[in-house]
């Protein structure tokens, strides 16, 4: 039993369902990939397993505690956190004040933290007083996610958090994932830079239609031609 | 095809665009490249006349096109697609492109209102060719879900999609390729190139995928902090030292290192 | 037996919707005095039927009047308040259908000439007649120059006009005329502009619990003005109460011939719980109280028969009737004899239907209004 | 010349600007963080005054009072009691339907209108349409008279105990609201949950809360503004409710969502309403030598016009700063 | 689609039924009444539908459109005041041109200088050059024609033409109006434009009430033309009492003599009331039809599609090649247009023309409640709450002392909280209207006919 999994899951917006009893899961101190084409609901999967999507089927754990029908604020006092696709920043306040509502919950001294952030991110150090509106795309990018960090989850979800963000800064974001998960945190990402990511990736989901079409290591996916030709771009 | 002389955009105190000059030619598939915040986005906002610079002078054609609106410069056949998705939420993903076609006789009012077997006849035709992208696009399923629904890839998909429904002459292409499947990705390079050969759309093109920008660019143009850094070939950028370090990193290695590990 | 229903369409919500209750409630005491008094044909009860003109939605008091008419089948109507909407129920509802409608305070000169088929009547003069009222009294006090605010409708400006028309042709000078807007926040720029003319004397017409109120509060709490000149709709005991002492000096005008009349309305309404002071309450139960004679007259509720009987109550000759004796001039009026009603303003009907317009001259003393003379 | 200026524009243009100010400010704070233009506030205004006023008349029945300050002071924080009471409520019944299914802001704004209505109604259903005079306590501060016994000056200036509470409270209120926004957690919890809501869940933020704690803040302002309004002129429900036209044009002309912009669109709706129209004869006949006086009253423009002044100046103001004063929220 | 086309449907029978029932309940005429309001109230919405549902410009100043429409039916229908033309109509074209000349020289001024502090002083000395010249010849022309017997003229008349006239006049009056205020304020974003709109309406009506040499200001034009004789002038014209007798032949028949003479009179006089309330709802419901048929196809069309796509997004629809601002100006001028006709319509039917009428709440943030109550981007939804929110507007008060009554019937007549109670009915009608427009936008928050998809090609 994984540390966080959402088991079978159903459900959509209100049309058609669009998960069709997928399952994902991912363990401490493991990185979890999902990939698939567009518009599969892995945004859609990530999104039920916080809670912002009332599910038809199907039950999300975390911890061996049922959390189907737990608030995502709730969830984020749960130490979980969620880097969304899109939207994923306050675009009307500053860098700073960005990082300092991913603490919103921690009590005690985060300044160390956010040291972390900006040692990770130099680019938003320089920018910490900039509405986060105002910065180009793969700026927010890093803002976002550097907001999750700063939460000190013990699972991270990440929906493609390099989309837009130049290779330096995604090599840098991959080498923090895997000291993320160093520490004993369960790491989620989706990505569609597949390849890089199912390189890192302990485990991986491929989705299509809102199923799990193959699941497997990493590595194992890396190999299998058909899903190298269908969904890694060969 | 598009030249600028001295370009500068300043934000404030932050000048996002520094003394850009350079050409695109005709016909060419051009690619820019550099750091999250070189200013790329803004140099694509400046071409096309999202806001004027803030000194400079922008050509199209050999047409000073500096200050001109956007429409304007649909007009005479500039096409963008938007990094951040910029769809209309709230018509249909068909009626997202329907919309594209410039001087559809049922814009006009009293041709709406007056003459509707002329805009009858003219929709025929604006909608087969909108279903013909879609169908390429491997939206068909979700042709008549409304724009804004769309999933994060989709949405781009969208955006490069409404270039394809005229025919333009530069298409400036704003990282389409973020999000988009990887397989979709090559499709759409394979399109791209089909449109450049076959109709001579110059193209230029944003992207962080040096893969992709690999297999369609040439030549490959390199900003960081505002600046041209360089430009040249894909492997003369790649080799290049001072992009390596503002912009590659050393992404091959690495990434070989942290499979092992 | 059936009930007779009275019509009171009055502007319940709206810009003077703070001094239609108390008018509403004047009538009704009208009709309150005339069911008790169980002489009405023989013993008929008489309601009232509100209805909201609005003051300003000519639409909505239109739809309003038709409904009185046509659904609650009123013999004749109480109302309406402000000129606009009197005007359209005049011209859609009450005229077209042969309602006698009689205002207590519309008092546009415009609405003269409606073209009314004899079915409009008020119990508040015109406008052109009280300007002229003031401005004789003026010129007795020795007032050569005066500053003016009027509330910015028809009322307020129609005797600004005829007041500056008339106060000129006698060799007064209107310093400046400066129109105010009921229900507003803040009079500050009308009163400094006021006081700017350097003008000792400020007259304000407009209404008692209005913009008139508030153009008085601010004139005061700046030291602008200590002494005004007040018309009809300014007049009111809450005034008094607001500002009490610092008014003295302060002279109005009110309709009426003579105390007496005026006097037993306060009383009466005093009994009840009514503000009989408030603006227009006693044009609106005399409004009421002739409609009642008239169809005593007439014998029965029929409308065109009250319309025919209204002048020949309201006016003389016969015997004077002053507020609370209803029942004495209806039996009066059911033994064939004549009345000329006086009521609470000395009501005297001319030409086309309205207030011939005797007025009463008025000073505060003593935190008082205090009648010095008739006009 | 000084008295002339300070007792009929600066004085009344202050007081008028503090009291539309503490109402802008709700405006402007509910814009800010729910995202919609809140037609009731003034109603709410009223609402929340008129529970003050019961209270008052109680009070003074029993003889109850702070002389020289006015009894209405003791009675607030029942009047505030009732509009938070009720505002909350109102949340609860009327908003959050539609701030859980994402509506459009001016779905939001018409149910605000919906709710305008009824608490227009509520309130003179209880208390009556009519005008209230509820003040008590000294009247003023310094009199005209005691002015120029002090000065021996021949033009006194009048300063209102209610005016300089309604200038020194929204001062006040002004600087606190300030300080919570920008410097509380709670306070920028809120500002983040009006920029994105579902990030702000996804930090913990809990929105209940956010919205609890707004309009907790806006039913205060609303009350407090009320009640000094009240207090310095009368309560009457129907000029209450009028007051949403400049309460709102302060709130935008200052830039709509900043506190500080509604301060200042406050005053320069209330500057703009007196100054533009003051009649500048008397005040250039000081200053000109003596015995020379201008020909006609120098009024830049009529009193006719005083609100269209209002608005012109606003319209100005928005052509060249088209988000206000102080940049304001653009949805 | 089709549950769409039942929706519809049943919103119309809806409010059929609504007024069948006033008719039974009430009397037909009310009912009559209330239909011609709710066609003049359904133009309305149509019209800030075309602004607000089309293309998303949130403008707050229907109100002056409004007013603007109603000054296009005095300017129209009243007969010109020859003194007043021959005292102050001199002085008046005199400052008119004064002020294009103006004009022309503040344009001259900007194209030949540069800018900068120069022409800055230039140009003000220019203004208020101009402002006191302009004044010069206005303020005696104006004082002359006020002056033109006050109490009943004191302005310049009209042109004394059919009143029916003044609708396309209205439109075309408020389309200029709108043109002119689209100009300036377009460029401003959703709630700035609002307040903008707002202001600039407040500024109109100032002008309206306060330029009695313009149509009377706050004194009003009472007693209007009208499209059809008066309803007095038919109870004694012979056709219409021939027409009478032939359609109440056989409740007629059954009387004789007096009895009949007097039933005659009264049948004239409440079939008067209804012929003309009757040919007003034919005159509105043809208007209506052909707006409406007009903004269907512009919605439905390739026009109709780019300006739901610039609503939805105007950076995008700008880099498609839509002149954004040329079609907000575009629309904002139809709906204008549309909303003066309506203003044209409403002071028709009042019979008079009365500035203090022209209340925001009444005429702009009601328009708004019907829009979106209805169901905004749809015809049909503005139609549907034109109709409803008018009918709640005058049916709340009724209904208020209706519900009064019947909470306190149980008490003594003289029961002091009954009184209270009773004599606060009238506050109930803002309650009630509350209460309608609050639960109509709780079961149907898209309004009561949403926007629809757009699936089918
Ligand atoms: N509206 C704005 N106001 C202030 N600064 C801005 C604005 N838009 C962009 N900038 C700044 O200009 C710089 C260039 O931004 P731009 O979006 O052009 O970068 P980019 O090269 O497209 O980056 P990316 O690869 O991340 O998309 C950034 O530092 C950004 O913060
Ligand atoms: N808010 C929404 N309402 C209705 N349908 C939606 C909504 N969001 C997404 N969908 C639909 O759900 C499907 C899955 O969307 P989802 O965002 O989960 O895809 P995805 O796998 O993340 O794709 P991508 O890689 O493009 O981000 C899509 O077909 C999309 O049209
Ligand atoms: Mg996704
Ligand atoms: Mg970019």
């Amino acid at each position: 039993m994984s540390f966080l999994i959402g088991k079978d899951m159903r459900g959509g917006y209100g049309g058609a369902d669009i998960l069709n009893g997928c399952t994902i899961g991912v363990d401490k101190g493991q990185i979890a990939v999902v990939v698939g084409p567009n518009g599969a609901g892995k945004s859609t999967a990530m999104k039920a397993l916080f809670g912002m999507l009332s599910l038809r089927a199907g039950s999300v754990t975390l911890d061996g505690r049922d959390i189907t029908s737990m608030s995502p604020q709730d969830r984020v006092a749960c130490d979980m956190a969620f880097v969304p696709q899109t939207n994923n920043v306050f675009a009307g306040m500053t860098v700073e004040e960005n990082l300092e509502m991913g603490a919103y919950l921690r009590r005690d001294d985060f300044s160390d933290t956010m040291a972390e952030v900006f040692d990770l991110f130099p680019i938003l150090k320089e920018k910490r007083r900039q509405f986060a509106g105002e910065l180009s795309g793969g700026q927010r990018q890093q803002v976002a996610v550097g907001r999750a960090l700063m939460t000190q989850p013990s699972v991270l979800m990440l929906d493609e958090p390099t989309a837009g963000v130049s290779p330096i800064v995604m090599d840098e974001l991959f080498d923090r994932v895997i000291a993320i998960k160093k520490t004993g945190i369960a790491v989620l990402i989706v990505e569609q830079n597949a390849r890089q990511a199912l390189e890192i990736a302990d485990i991986g989901y491929v989705l299509v239609s809102g199923e799990n079409r193959f699941t497997d290591t990493g590595e194992a996916l890396m190999a299998d031609p058909e899903v190298r030709k269908s969904f890694l771009g060969g | 095809m598009i030249r600028t002389e001295h370009v500068v955009k300043r934000f404030g105190g932050i000048t996002a665009v520094d003394d850009v000059s350079l050409s695109i030619d005709k016909g060419s598939i051009t690619g820019l490249v550099g750091p999250n915040g070189a200013g790329k986005t803004t140099f694509f906002n400046l071409i096309a006349g999202r806001f004027p610079p803030s000194s400079g002078k922008i050509f199209l054609d050999g047409e000073d096109v500096t200050g001109l609106a956007p429409h304007d410069l649909f007009g005479k056949g500039l096409l963008r697609t938007f990094q951040i998705a910029h769809e209309f939420t709230h018509l249909t993903v068909r009626e997202n492109l329907m919309t594209v076609p410039p001087d559809q006789a049922g814009e006009t009012l009293w041709k709406a209102w007056f003459m509707p077997g002329q805009v009858r006849r003219q929709e025929k035709e604006v909608a087969a060719r909108a279903d013909e992208v879609i169908e390429f696009l491997n939206l068909t399923h979700i042709a008549d879900e409304l724009a804004g629904n769309l999933s994060g890839g989709q949405k781009k998909l969208l955006e490069l999609g409404r270039t394809m429904m005229v025919d333009a002459k530069v298409v400036l292409l704003d990282e389409v390729g973020a999000g988009v499947n990887r397989t979709l990705l090559n499709e759409i390079g394979d399109a791209i190139l089909r449109l450049n050969k076959e109709r001579g759309y110059t193209f230029c093109m944003i992207e962080h995928d040096m893969d992709f920008i690999g297999r369609l660019c040439d030549p490959v143009i390199v900003m960081a902090e505002g600046r041209l850094l360089a430009s040249g070939t894909v492997d003369e950028i790649k080799s290049n030292e001072t992009v390596i370090e503002a912009y590659l990193g050393a992404g091959r290695d690495r990434a070989a290192e942290r499979a092992k590990a | 037996q059936a009930e007779v229903k009275l019509g009171v369409i009055l502007g319940f919500t709206g810009p003077i919707e703070s001094i239609t209750p108390t008018m509403a409630a004047a009538a009704e005491m009208a009709m309150s005095e005339v069911s008790d008094s169980g002489k009405l044909l023989g013993g008929e009860t008489v309601t009232s039927v509100r209805a909201d003109s609005t003051c300003i939605d000519s639409a909505a008091a239109t739809a309003a009047a038709e409904r009185l008419v046509t659904s609650d089948n009123v013999a004749a109507i109480v109302g309406a308040d402000c000129s606009g909407v009197t005007g359209a129920i005049a011209n859609n509802v009450a005229v077209p259908k042969g309602v006698v409608m009689i205002s207590p305070s519309a008092t546009s000169p415009a609405l003269t000439t409606i073209e009314d088929n004899g079915y409009f009547f008020r119990t508040a003069p015109s406008d052109a007649r009280q300007g002229q009222v003031l401005a004789d009294m003026m010129k007795d006090q020795g007032i050569t120059e005066i500053a003016v605010t009027y509330t910015n409708n028809d009322y307020g400006k129609g005797l600004a006009d005829s007041f500056q028309a008339a106060f000129e042709a006698a060799g007064g000078k209107v310093s400046i005329s400066v129109p105010h807007e009921d229900g507003k926040g803040d009079y500050s720029a009308e009163v400094a502009t006021l006081a700017a003319t350097g003008s000792k004397e400020l007259a304000v017409f407009g209404y008692v619990d209005q913009g008139g109120r508030g153009i008085i509060q601010s004139a005061l709490d700046t030291g602008a003005f200590d002494k005004f000149v007040l018309c009809d709709g300014m007049i009111g005991d809450s005034l008094l109460e607001a500002f009490g002492d610092s008014l003295n000096g302060t002279i109005g005008t009110l309709p009426g011939n003579d105390g007496e009349g005026a006097t037993k309305f306060l009383e009466l309404a005093k009994a009840k719980g009514i503000d009989g002071s408030g603006a227009f309450a006693p044009e609106s139960y005399d409004a009421a109280a002739l409609l009642m004679l008239a169809m005593e007259a007439a014998g029965s509720t029929d409308r065109a028969a009250i319309q025919a009987k209204v002048l020949d109550v309201a006016n003389g000759p016969g015997e004077p009737i002053l507020p609370g004796e209803l029942g004495k001039a209806l039996e009066i009026i059911a033994k064939g004899g004549d009345v000329d009603y006086v009521g609470a303003t000395g009501v005297e009907l001319i030409g086309p239907g309205e207030a011939a317009g005797s007025y009463k001259e008025l000073l505060v003393d003593g935190g008082k209004f205090t009648t010095v003379q008739i006009r | 010349m000084f008295a002339l200026m300070s007792n009929f524009v600066f004085v009344p243009a202050l007081t008028y600007g503090s009291q539309l100010a503490l109402g802008a400010l709700g405006i402007t704070l509910v814009f800010g963080v729910l995202r919609f233009a809140n037609f009731a506030h003034g109603d709410l205004m009223a609402f929340g005054t008129m529970g003050v006023v019961l209270i008052t008349y109680w009070l003074q029945a029993h003889g109850i009072g702070i002389d020289p300050l006015p009894t209405a002071l003791l009675a607030l924080p029942f009047g505030i009691a009732l509009a938070v009471g009720a505002s909350l409520l109102i949340d609860r019944t009327v908003y959050r339907f539609y701030r859980k299914r994402r509506a459009a802001p001016v779905i939001l704004v018409v149910a605000s209108v919906g709710v305008m209505y009824v608490l227009n109604g509520l309130t003179r259903f209880v208390i009556g349409a009519e005008d209230q005079r509820f003040f008590d306590g000294a009247r003023f501060l310094i009199s005209a008279g005691d002015f120029k016994d002090l000065t021996g000056l021949d033009e006194g200036v009048t300063i209102k105990l209610t005016q300089a509470l309604t200038v020194v409270v929204a001062v006040l209120m002004v600087a606190a609201l300030f300080w919570f926004l920008q410097k509380t957690r709670t306070g920028k919890a809120m500002r983040a949950y009006s920029d994105n809501e579902d990030l702000a869940l996804l930090s913990g933020i809990s929105p209940d809360r956010v919205v609890a704690v707004t309009w907790i803040i806006a039913a205060v302002l609303a009350t407090v503004a009320g009640t000094l309004y009240g207090l310095d002129k009368s309560f009457k429900p129907f000029v209450y409710f009028q007051l949403i036209l400049p309460m709102f044009a302060a709130a935008i002309v200052g830039g709509i969502g900043q506190p500080i912009g509604a301060i200042i669109g406050a005053y320069v709706v209330a500057f703009s309403e007196v100054m533009l129209t003051y009649a500048y004869k008397r005040a250039l006949m000081y200053i000109g030598p003596e015995g020379w006086g201008p020909e006609g009253l120098m009024q830049i423009l009529s009193t006719e016009y005083k609100f269209a002044i209002s608005f012109l100046i606003l319209v100005f103001v928005l052509l060249v700063r088209p988000t206000g004063i102080f940049r304001g929220k653009v949805i | 689609m089709s549950a769409i086309l039942t929706r519809t449907r049943l919103a119309y029978l809806g409010i059929i039924v609504l007024l069948l029932l006033v008719g039974v309940f009430q009397s037909w005429s009310v009912a009559l009444v209330m239909i011609n309001l709710c066609l003049i109230s359904a133009v309305m919405a149509l019209g800030v539908n075309i602004q607000w549902g089309y293309a998303g410009l949130f403008s707050a100043g229907t109100v002056g459109f409004v007013a603007l429409g109603g000054l296009a039916g005095v300017l129209i229908s009243e007969a010109p005041v020859i003194e007043a033309w021959d005292v102050g109509g001199a002085g008046l074209i005199y400052s008119v041109a004064t002020l294009a000349a103006l004009i022309a020289a503040i344009f001259i001024i900007m194209s030949v200088m540069k800018p900068g502090t120069a022409r800055r002083i230039v140009m003000t000395c220019v203004i208020l050059g101009g402002y006191f010249a302009v004044r010069y010849f206005f303020d005696p022309a104006t004082d002359a024609i006020e002056g033109v017997n006050p109490s009943a003229q004191g302005f310049l008349g009209g042109l004394g033409l059919p009143i029916l006239l003044s609708w396309p006049v209205g439109g075309l009056l408020a389309a200029l109006v709108a043109w002119g205020i689209g100009k300036v304020a377009l460029g401003l974003r959703s709630d700035y434009l609002a307040i903008a709109t707002l202001g600039i309406a407040e500024i109109v009506i100032a002008v309206i009430k306060n330029e009695d040499w313009l149509a009377r200001g706050v004194k009003n034009v009472s007693g209007l033309a009208r499209p059809m004789p008066k309803e007095i002038a038919l109870q004694e014209s012979p056709e219409f009492i021939g027409w009478i007798e032939w359609l109440h032949s056989g409740a007629l028949s059954t009387v004789t003599g007096d009895e009949r003479i007097q039933m005659l009179r009264d049948f004239a006089q409440q079939d008067a009331g209804t012929f003309v309330k009757l040919i007003y709802m034919l005159l509105f419901t043809v208007v209506l039809l052909i707006l409406f048929a007009l903004a269907q196809r512009a919605l439905n069309s390739p026009w109709g599609r780019m300006m739901r796509a610039i609503r939805d997004n105007e950076v995008a629809a700008e880099a498609m090649g839509k002149n954004v601002t040329k079609r907000h100006l575009q629309t904002f001028i139809l709906g204008s247009a549309v909303v003066g006709i309506a203003g044209a319509m409403l002071t028709t039917l009042d019979g008079q023309f009365t500035p203090g009428t022209y209340n925001p709440l009444r005429f702009t943030f009601l328009v708004w409640v019907m829009v979106i109550v209805g169901g905004s981007g749809n015809n049909h939804g503005s139609v549907i709450g034109g109709f409803l929110i008018w009918f709640a507007w005058v049916q709340a008060e009724p209904a208020g002392i209706l519900l009064m009554d019947g909470l306190t019937f149980f008490m003594a007549p003289d029961n002091p909280v009954r009184l209270h109670l009773l004599d606060a009915a009238a506050q109930m009608r803002p309650l009630l209207m509350g209460l309608v427009l609050l639960l109509a936008m709780r079961f149907s928050p898209k309004g009561i006919l949403p926007e629809p998809i757009r699936t089918a090609r």
